[in-house]
């Protein structure tokens, strides 16, 4: 699995087996959060929402390919580029939409806005807003599982705008040193804000930092969510199974700015068409129709359900209420550790101990 | 005299200073092709070419090392981060770097160059983004630390803190770029290292920089009308501390509140409250009294953030409480 | 009871937990092969293996992140830095993720993690590696801080520090490794958050912590002969700050003075300072005096440096000076 | 010049040409910083030095090839280990002890001690404490030489410790972005403090990462002072006449421990004893005996000249005073700028044009 067995023309992918239930599953898990973010984005405009919006639309098939090879426990660390990864992951879209609403019933009570999702019941470990300070953290979820055994997969999507900074480089020598169970992904949208990656790489290929590691490395561009789904399969394996942590680079596109705020003019018209063209979202949409003869009705009727869904959870944000004010203050210690399962029996002399396997910085 | 907005005044000191001296670099991410994230940079790109506004990838120990290594060379670079939050993960360039090796190379190298953005909260950013690092960078010697709440400071000091010799942090707030205000159209400098009185007043001094400026004023509005009359002193630049125009305020006031976009433990705000007790404790006539960020980290929900941030409502009643005026 | 030394007194404090906890792991550079570069973690790697006592690459950010999220994950990480200086590399890491995390995700993730490490000067080491991060690290909320400067209390705490639900910065001293001290047979536990008087008095009442307390034990015997009894005050804690404690004793003596191993600008001392005159100004019949590291990088010269750090004598003269005795 | 066809085997190396005086005169640079530091490390254990010290012995190669390299103007900027450099480039050796002594006649002035050799007059641009740190600011000096087009190359040492932490990665990567004129050379000594390789890098081979950065690559085990010097050359060129920056691996070995204060028990005395036997200094002085004639007396008379300059430098050490006191304050800001010529005429409006060549960031 290196980069030149990856397929990275832009032609008709590898057609990967699928059944028609299959496809139109992972089509409305796409379509969910490409229309709860254009609900957002609707809001943010009519100034419901604030702070910074970054929007995932175009990217979809990631989050959800992603949910499909995760195994109970496993964890999905990302950037501020959220949404999706909580939708797919089995967030409530309702406590999505009120945590950019900042209102009390949020995924984190309103906390963290949209840059913080953390929804840990469905494996979701985090929005970090700090460009490649989630990475060794990510590391740290990885090496936790090492020592505790538990066979779970951390999988860390970062832009490829994080690959100059320090953190990441520190965060994949120690997963490359210590053999961690992680799967490292860049989601390689091309821009950093305005930049394009020729203006901050030295190099297009990003994988070519793989043997610096010990990686195993995979690329991919991001046009059938199957594909991108059996790239993710090999890699979650060869972390599961070998401990053996994997670089994969899928080149994708945000059709929207950087963030609301963002007009992206550093973009030709000609080239964000080029890149709709082969908006997984729509080859799939055009797929069911033609290979799987789903009728535009039927898909009108997915896409009102989809909508239905995402409109209740703004009703639903919109009718929250505001946080309590003392609530600011809640969670900033842990005044009672009873209340936080996680933290176990940690003051008790009796705790069975952990079967901590042997630890070869090389093997 | 014109009336420029604050990012158009350090546009205008940033296009002056490089057009004097060429040796004077702007460099940062999105500077230049995306003409700066808040638009301060608007425009340099195309008069001044590649080499003079630098886009760099995001890697902010990275570049303010490039930065640092470029002034001992004799470069006059002007570091911008995009905010100062990200400043964290070049803190050892700062500290160790920018902060120490003129006088760790016993006076060999000299290192002129300007750290500049946006710090402190803006609005429902969170708590990775709500960061003001006033008492971080004042705490270590070795940088001028400079922060700006209007157009003409904001010229006339970051065309100084360029010209300066030492490494300079010159601290700038996103929620204020817009603020509009009388600039003059002739050259101008300002010292560093000089307060300013925005507001002459008699009864209470109240002690400000930055974001706390608006703050401040608000908040000796609304004593007027509590018949308080509040002094208010900028102090526009933190290191090296125009102490005196502090103390004869004081010495005439007798009060002194700061009022301060900072977390209060540690803070620079401490930090006046403390050299005034030190240096005059016999005229105060009672403590010094601050209106801080609350010790919280920054929540994104409106109504919370609204809370954590000094509110002028609340400066109000600490002003009253040091001129023991009924609230 | 045994006689330890500082270094003795937290190795027994690490081997108890670890012992006690199979989720507590130590890691950091040339804590395991190496036996620790202070010697502290000696004999850990042989009792626990290399999972458990990791040697970590030269990578600060990486490692104080790595164990962030191992925190995050369930374990209970003791992160050392083999000086607090090379924490600044990390800053992003601590201040944004360590400090940060469990008030973002609204109480879903916990951070029992503990960073230790030697903080402030030590001896002739130049200005990079002679800094105090008292104040930098106080300042954001988010985080315990500790400060030991005996070994009862070195293991007292470290213990709380392992067993505390919330990330905690924990400041050892280089030079104190080999301070001896009783401490018991039996285990105990100090709670975080409480003031020690590490000798009681009636005329001042001196404040210091970690590497300021033999400064100011001394100078309290120097004071003593010119017939001035000093209350010194441990703080021990910085965040909590037992202001308790501190108030009671200045409401006895109406006078103190802080001694503390750190920049003055914007330090604990002055928050100290900040913190007694806001609460009982009245209280006060002197100011608040401070004896601090001179406002300098520190230089590598030996009669520099001593003229740079703390001095019992000039802490002498601060006392005598707020009980206004002539010196 | 890749790894690949860089010498690596342990034989002896390929012979290039020397003449004897050549010979004499590199030989002579290496034992003057060898028995500089051995009455260091003198003064060290009678209590005349303190502080960290860190010996340069058996890497002396390194430093005494660089200065042969190196052009009016060019740069030397590395680590704590910073001795070798100063004497080699031309700093003073009396200055040089006078630091390690706190003296006021110190290289600077007793402010650094030995971890901060700065000597600007000789090209030592400083010795960095902070692993890693420097690596961003020497690109900063190679970012002005483009700026200036000054011509300059700088060199940038670094200890194979520094290669995990993220100052480095972003230094390089910075420097291969804009095609910056710096040499990066790691003396991989095969130890970080108590430290192997192989228990902090994911790879034996250091210069794996070249691609990452399109740096030009280069290996070599140091045994020979010439063949170091060759490579360097080589690196040199590329940096001054094409801007191409480049990677160099030097794996040498320190025969001491990391600092006075480490007794080096994690090396065998059979690992400590097979260096040795390829040091350089002593494999010159056997090639000037066996090769070209040199008498064992002539060799004496040397080595008594070299001692008798570095136990000058100590007598003068010794004899020179503390620094003034109120010298802690000198420097901490620049008060008077006249006083610093290199800050030009900063407050002038005259100051002409620089030529600024275009800076395309790929070429
Ligand atoms: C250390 C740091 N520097 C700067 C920023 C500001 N910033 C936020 S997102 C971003 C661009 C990131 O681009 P990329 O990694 O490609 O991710 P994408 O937004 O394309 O998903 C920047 C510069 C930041 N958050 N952190
Ligand atoms: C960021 C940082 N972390 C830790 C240290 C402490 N330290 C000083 S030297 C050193 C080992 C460096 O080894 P290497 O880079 O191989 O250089 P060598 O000493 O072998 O020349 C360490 C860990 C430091 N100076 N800086
Ligand atoms: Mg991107
Ligand atoms: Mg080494």
């Amino acid at each position: 699995m290196t980069a030149s067995d990856a397929s990275t023309s832009h032609g008709h992918p590898p057609k990967i087996p699928r059944t028609k239930d299959e496809l139109l599953r992972l089509y409305r898990q796409m379509l969910r959060i490409r229309r709860f973010e254009e609900l957002a984005a609707r809001a943010y405009t009519q100034g419901k929402i604030s702070g910074f919006l970054h929007l995932y639309i175009g990217q979809e098939a990631i989050a959800v390919a992603t949910k499909e090879v995760m195994e109970p426990g496993d964890r999905v660390v990302t950037t501020y580029r959220d949404h999706g990864f909580a939708l797919a992951l089995g967030s409530d879209p309702k406590a999505c939409m009120a945590e950019l609403f900042g209102k009390k019933t949020g995924l984190v009570g309103g906390k963290g806005g949209s840059m913080h999702f953390f929804d840990r019941k469905v494996g979701l470990w985090g929005g970090y807003a700090i460009v490649g300070g989630h990475v060794p953290v990510a590391a740290g979820h990885a090496f936790a599982s090492k020592y505790l055994g538990d066979g779970a997969v951390t999988f860390c999507f970062m832009g490829e705008g994080a690959l100059p900074i320090g953190a990441t480089h520190e965060g994949f020598l120690l997963a490359g040193l210590w053999k961690l169970p992680v799967v490292f992904v860049i989601e390689n949208n091309q821009y950093a804000m305005g930049t394009p990656l020729a203006r901050t790489s030295p190099v297009d290929d990003l994988t070519v930092r793989g043997p610096v590691y010990r990686f195993v490395t995979d690329r991919l561009v991001v046009r059938d969510v199957f594909e991108v789904r059996e790239h993710l399969a090999r890699a979650a394996r060869r972390a599961r199974e070998q401990s053996q942590p994997c670089l994969l680079e899928l080149v994708t596109y945000r059709f929207r700015g950087h963030s609301m705020s963002d007009p992206a003019k550093y973009r030709t018209k000609e080239e964000v068409e080029r890149w709709k063209a082969q908006d997984p979202v729509h080859r799939h949409e055009r797929e069911l129709m033609e290979d799987f003869g789903v009728t535009e009705e039927a898909l009108e009727a997915l896409d009102d359900e989809v909508v239905a869904e995402m409109q209740a959870a703004v009703d639903f944000a919109d009718a929250s209420p505001l946080p309590d004010p003392e609530e600011r203050f809640q969670h900033m210690y842990v005044e009672d550790p009873s209340a936080h399962p996680e933290l176990g029996p940690f003051d008790r002399t009796d705790i069975p101990a952990l079967t901590v396997r042997s630890f070869d910085p090389k093997g | 005299m014109a009336i420029l907005q604050i990012r158009e005044a350090l546009r205008a000191a940033l296009d002056e200073e490089m057009a004097r001296d060429p040796r004077v670099f702007l460099m940062g991410e999105e500077v230049g092709h995306y003409d700066g994230a808040y638009k301060v940079s608007q425009g340099l790109l195309a008069k001044y070419g590649e080499m003079r506004v630098v886009d760099t990838p995001i890697c902010e120990a990275g570049f303010a090392g490039v930065g640092i290594g470029a002034a001992m060379a004799g470069l006059r670079p002007v570091v911008e981060f995009m905010t100062f939050n990200f400043s964290l993960v070049a803190f050892d360039q700062l500290i160790n770097n920018a902060a120490k090796l003129h006088h760790l190379s016993n006076g060999q190298f000299t290192l002129p160059i300007v750290f500049r953005g946006p710090n402190g909260a803006a609005h429902m950013l969170s708590s990775t983004h709500s960061q003001a690092f006033d008492a971080l960078l004042s705490h270590p010697p070795g940088f001028k630390v400079v922060s700006i709440a209007t157009p003409y400071d904001a010229k006339g000091l970051l065309k100084s803190a360029i010209r300066d010799p030492n490494p300079v942090v010159f601290f700038e707030s996103e929620v204020m770029y817009g603020v509009k205000g009388e600039v003059p159209d002739e050259e101008y400098l300002i010292p560093i290292g000089q307060a300013d009185v925005k507001r002459p007043g008699s009864d209470v001094t109240v002690i400000t920089w930055g974001q706390g400026l608006p703050v401040a004023l608000r908040a000796a509005e609304l004593c007027a009308e509590d018949g308080i009359d509040c002094e208010v002193v900028d102090v526009r630049t933190l290191r090296p501390l125009d102490e005196k125009t502090i103390f004869d305020s004081v010495r005439k006031t007798h009060r002194a509140v700061v009022v301060a976009h900072e977390w209060p433990t540690c803070g620079f705000s401490g930090h006046i409250a403390t050299r005034i007790q030190e240096e005059i404790l016999d005229e105060l006539d009672a403590p010094v009294l601050r209106e801080t960020y609350e010790d919280v980290n920054m929540p994104y929900a409106e109504n919370l953030e609204k809370l954590v941030i000094p509110s002028a409502e609340r400066a109000r009643e600490a002003i009253l409480r040091v001129a023991y005026h009924r609230i």
